[in-house]
């Protein structure tokens, strides 16, 4: 029994990080509220970080979940724009899985992005090569040539949404189990980005309440911001483990995996959002000013944890597996 | 206890209602916008001209002397209308309780016909840099000249204070007195020489707040409210005050509530069914708690540190009635197009302005609890 | 619109205030945990309480809930054993308004206790002269003498709770609407006697922080400890508004009384439960003794939290009132 | 990673399981009765017998050398066999960490295995009337004498203290020294002349504390466990041993919460599987910050202040997860004759002993987070 991540598995997370600081600082995040930019993206092809999970005779690492944890929660703490998860995380395994060599050939070379059920809107869209869609069990492939991509504005403007409507869309598969798991590594990725994003925001806060003084001492002397900030840390830090606990059913196709998705997806949206709401709070006013660098973490935190399945659909689930028959 | 309203009262709720609901404009636009400004500053100035604007105060002010039960059903009206928020605001709620109880009569005069006819329109300046919840940091200064006072420093987070008139505020008059003794209430004109207003935005990206820098600015003593070194007394009677923010209308929450409900009616999801209920109830005892707090005005008590009791309801409650909403919108929730992202960045505001949430629990803690003050 | 008591009605409060604090100290509640003891009852009786709802031809002050209110809050504030609210606030009015002059007489003389549907446990049955019971919609009478009274323990001792059951019963009513009001004026004064045990353990538990010294100064100057009673404070400050406006609309006999039940029941439930929790955590081991008396307050808050519906029984009715078709 | 568990674990833990479902006893009855309290330590005789009292020990004293791991194998398979609380705990939690560390030998081959047979049983003397959250409060004495120590003064709240032989605690040896310096960490035989023991009732009324009284009580030399002036550092030894309190057991959360998830089958309420289902979340992340800390554990890291992160979690989530399972049972919640009020009122006392949850925040936002501490 050994619950942590391989020295590999690390290392390449400090490579994500290094990478982050430089290339994707809170001015780029805020950049790309304003342009059609995308952080950091060639750098993190060029150290094959994009296309980790695709086989290797694609030009991949044949990278699993396990190693993909760290690297999404550094984008999470980065509050990395752009479609990394979609692409990373989901579509390239998804078409990997259930797609022939000829197929694969085709599509992993290009930006991939993915709608699944239950999701109105494609981060993303309007730069992906192929547009991947699940429709009533399906998977389809759709050329943004031939769609109709309409953006939509989102709270978090570094989230560059879209709906997209085709009236030509390709059969993939119909592997409904594949398509289950693409459902349960989307909601994993958005997990693991979202404990970045909180641990980020407690960082910042403490950072924070450490310098600002009122009333002659620190803020973060007091024991109220002490202790808002000391159980925000405790939900992330018990979100973390279960988060991995979920790399490592989900890369290792364990039959509880969906239980373990889902523990980790409920946890972790529900440790973004205290952590932001404590992080706001601990500022006071400062944090609510668009000027300051916090809303671009609350923002992403408040999108991540609604989507994908927000805490209560992922408990619904927990339920039905849990309670079984007698949940009414 | 008799939770009738008299006929008088009746008749005044159904004009009210009336006119609210043939006038009440939709969609004004951002505060944060020259043209959304001016368009709220003309919804005010019509709900001034109807006689709506400041219900409760003296005919001779630009009121009609209606009694606190009566501003509380026009607050009612007001919100369950849908009307658009009051950039009056810093003026009629949190200045004039303080003008009424300090000002002399030739300043009541000057300055409460105009702020109710919305011709002046006012900013708040208390918080400085340094000086949020402890406010009583205050920096700026000053200092006494013939004929009046020099002003220097700077103020920020003046909400929708980009385009007001004037300012009233803290500024330390005698830095050699304690901290809470040497400051002085100003009443001070925007277009003076030497004030510069800077706008900067809200977390939703609205440019609704303003920093004030005064750069050597002369003014009268006719701009000072109350004694000099009496300002910190001053400010206390806007916080204290009842028809301010102490009893936020409940008309508001209870008007948020019931669109929740209608949210849930359209988009019902059984797992938040219970979280739509507990809006509810949060804000109908909110109401609650209001009337028994009028009744208790209304027999001549002062609700003093009790406001820190409404203060943690309305803003705790605000918060919760948004998340509920949030979560029947789902993933649609993040789509910044709808009043419920909006009314949701709005609602985070709450604990922590007007003296952040954990000021008011250590002041119910302290003052109507007496547990003992944390030692220096 | 007036929101407030009558002098008669505070002076009312003041007498019983009086008398529970003479007759009904903790050392009568310890009491009445080992013995079979009613503290204060004949002072209460003495005073015109006990029998106040009663109509005054049959020697009671025809007394409705709003002058109640104050004086179930003050037994709770006590926490007074006994039947106090089976008797004067449920059954008294329910036979004075279902049964005729002749069994009204018969009745209204003795100690009533009543068991609602819904409700396993009857209080004080084997004191009762009648014990009333809800069946299917109607109300009977069951005569102790006739019954089978087993008693059972509750985790507060001074609740003497049996379970009844009898071969033998008269129907007196079978108006379901007067029975629908039985069951509001139940919750209801569970509710005011909540309210009053609330405020108890948070005075009690001020008094003992301002006392107690750790670290070199009192507990109840640490940020922590205040603001945990501030939040307490507040959710009673709340609740008690609410336990008064069902009092109006009971005694009104309001439309909308059963949602104004409701809403006080549930608020004052949760308020007593935060209350119980708050104390016995800034108490700290102390609370946690036998010898010291919080638990006999707590103990009685956790009963009659989940007697006559629990918080969620009434956010569910209240659900069906407010969401009604769309609440699936 | 991987969660595999060895062959020789998985038969470990086949054997443990196979053995504790076939032995262990239910309703052994109080602990404060002197009947229950000898069927306890019988059961804890058995347990030793078999080999299992303290497999993580060396098999010098008692143990059988077992890894953290297939320790935490065995405690997980300890719960779920439902076997009673262990009455040896105050001896082999508590003591045995600190005496591991700073025992002499002559200390530890006399008393650990004592300690594991349940021939010694051990109560805990730390609180006192006045240091319960400020342990370093500890006002009773140990004075220096001819070939020992005389002891006075009062210990308290110790838990299951009554029937016990040994007490370990702290002494104030050197009042003048700071207050962290001066104590001494002695191991105290009761029925030295000058004990004297009262016990007391907890929450639920059992007699399971106990206050201990020493009045001149003489002392050896060979009772001092550690330096003289070096009792605080033993303290803390046992505060943060990993096998004792910081890594409480997964497995008793996770039967409880399986116990919860029969008791939904049992009497379902779709209001309250929301909460059942949260317990068992709260359970399992649990369980899996365990499992992540072990392994660090075995990397030979120290957890440190995050051990506070673990009693934070777990003591909480006991209290949520009986809170559903009085919300299931509704009404018949209040009847005194099961486990779950019981469980409730045993849970009620997790935030509260072993370092109160207030203080363990202090310990994470400063030790954990950075935070400055609270000037003087």
């Amino acid at each position: 029994m050994r619950f942590a991540f391989t020295d590999e598995q690390q290392e390449l997370a400090r490579v994500t990080r290094e990478i982050l600081t430089r290339e994707c600082p809170p001015t780029a995040v805020r950049k790309a509220w304003t342009d059609d930019h995308l952080p950091a993206w060639s750098a993190l092809t060029a150290a094959g970080i994009v296309n980790m999970t695709a086989p290797e005779r694609f030009g991949g690492a044949g990278a699993n979940e396990l190693d993909l944890a760290l690297v999404l929660e550094e984008a999470g703490r980065a509050a990395l724009p752009g479609p990394l998860a979609a692409h990373t995380a989901v579509a390239i395994p998804l078409v990997a899985e259930t797609c022939d060599d000829a197929t694969c050939d085709r599509l992993l070379g290009g930006l991939l992005v993915v709608q699944l059920e239950g999701m109105p809107f494609v981060e993303s869209a309007h730069r992906a090569r192929t547009i991947l869609v699940e429709k009533h069990g399906e998977l389809h492939a759709i050329d943004p040539r031939d769609a109709t991509i309409e953006m939509q504005r989102s709270v978090d403007r570094a989230r560059k949404l879209a709906t997209v409507t085709s009236r030509k869309t390709t059969l993939l598969s119909s592997d409904r189990e594949a398509l289950r798991r693409a459902h349960d590594r989307a909601a994993f990725a958005a997990a693991a980005e979202l404990t970045g994003l909180a641990r980020a925001m407690i960082e910042r806060t403490v950072e924070y309440v450490t310098i600002r003084k009122q009333f002659g001492r620190a803020v973060g002397s007091f024991q109220a911001v002490k202790h808002m900030l000391a159980e925000a840390h405790v939900a992330v830090e018990l979100a973390r483990p279960c988060v991995h606990r979920a790399a490592y059913a989900l890369a290792h196709r364990e039959p509880d995996a969906p239980r373990d998705v889902s523990l980790a997806k409920a946890l972790a949206s529900d440790a973004a959002h205290l952590a932001a709401k404590t992080a706001l709070q601990c500022h006071g006013a400062i944090g609510y000013s668009f000027e300051y660098d916090l809303h671009l973490w609350m923002k992403r935190a408040w999108a991540l944890a609604a989507a994908h399945g927000s805490a209560a659909d992922h408990r619904t689930r927990l339920a039905h597996l849990l309670l079984g028959e007698a949940h009414v | 206890m008799d939770l009738r309203f008299t006929d008088e009262e009746e008749q005044f709720r159904a004009e009210a209602r009336a006119w609210l609901r043939a006038h009440a404009p939709r969609d004004l636009g951002s505060t944060g916008t020259r043209e959304g400004w001016d368009a709220h500053v003309a919804w005010e100035k019509q709900l001034y001209a109807a006689g709506y604007a400041v219900v409760a105060w003296p005919r001779a002010f630009g009121g009609r002397d209606a009694s606190i039960t009566e501003w509380l059903i026009f607050e009612e009206e007001y919100y369950l209308a849908g009307a658009p928020p009051r950039v009056t605001q810093n003026g009629i709620f949190l200045l004039a309780p303080a003008l009424f109880e300090y000002g002399t009569d030739e300043q009541k005069a000057r300055l409460l016909p105009k702020m109710a006819a919305a011709e002046t329109l006012w900013a708040q300046g208390w918080s400085e840099p340094g000086a949020g919840s402890d406010l009583a940091a205050v920096s700026s200064t000053a200092r006494r000249v013939d004929g009046g006072w020099i002003l220097s420093g700077q103020k920020t987070w003046s909400t929708r204070g980009i385009f007001c008139h004037a300012l009233h505020g803290l500024f330390r008059s005698d830095p050699s007195a304690p901290r809470h003794k040497g400051l002085t209430y100003f009443l001070v004109p925007l277009d003076a020489p030497g004030v510069r207003v800077r706008g900067f935005a809200r977390l939703d990206g609205d440019l609704d707040f303003a920093e004030v820098f005064f750069d050597d600015v002369l003014v009268s003593d006719r701009d000072v409210l109350g004694q000099p070194g009496d300002g910190w007394r001053v400010a206390m009677a806007t916080t204290g005050s009842e028809r301010g923010l102490t009893l936020r209308s409940p008309g508001r929450f209870l008007a948020s509530a019931s669109r929740l409900i209608d949210l849930y009616r359209r988009t019902p999801d059984p797992r938040v069914a219970d979280e739509v209920v507990r809006a509810w109830m949060d804000a109908r005892a909110y109401e609650l708690l209001t009337l028994q707090a009028v009744t208790k005005l209304v027999d001549g008590a002062a609700l003093g540190a009790s406001s820190s009791v409404h203060k943690l309801a309305w803003s705790e409650l605000d918060v919760r009635l948004h998340e509920a909403a949030l979560a029947l919108l789902g993933p649609h929730a993040e789509l910044d197009d709808g009043a419920w992202i909006k009314g949701w960045q709005f609602a985070l505001a709450g604990p922590i302005y007007a003296g952040t949430n954990e000021i008011q629990k250590n002041v119910i803690a302290e003052r109507l609890l007496g547990l003992p003050k944390e030692e220096k």
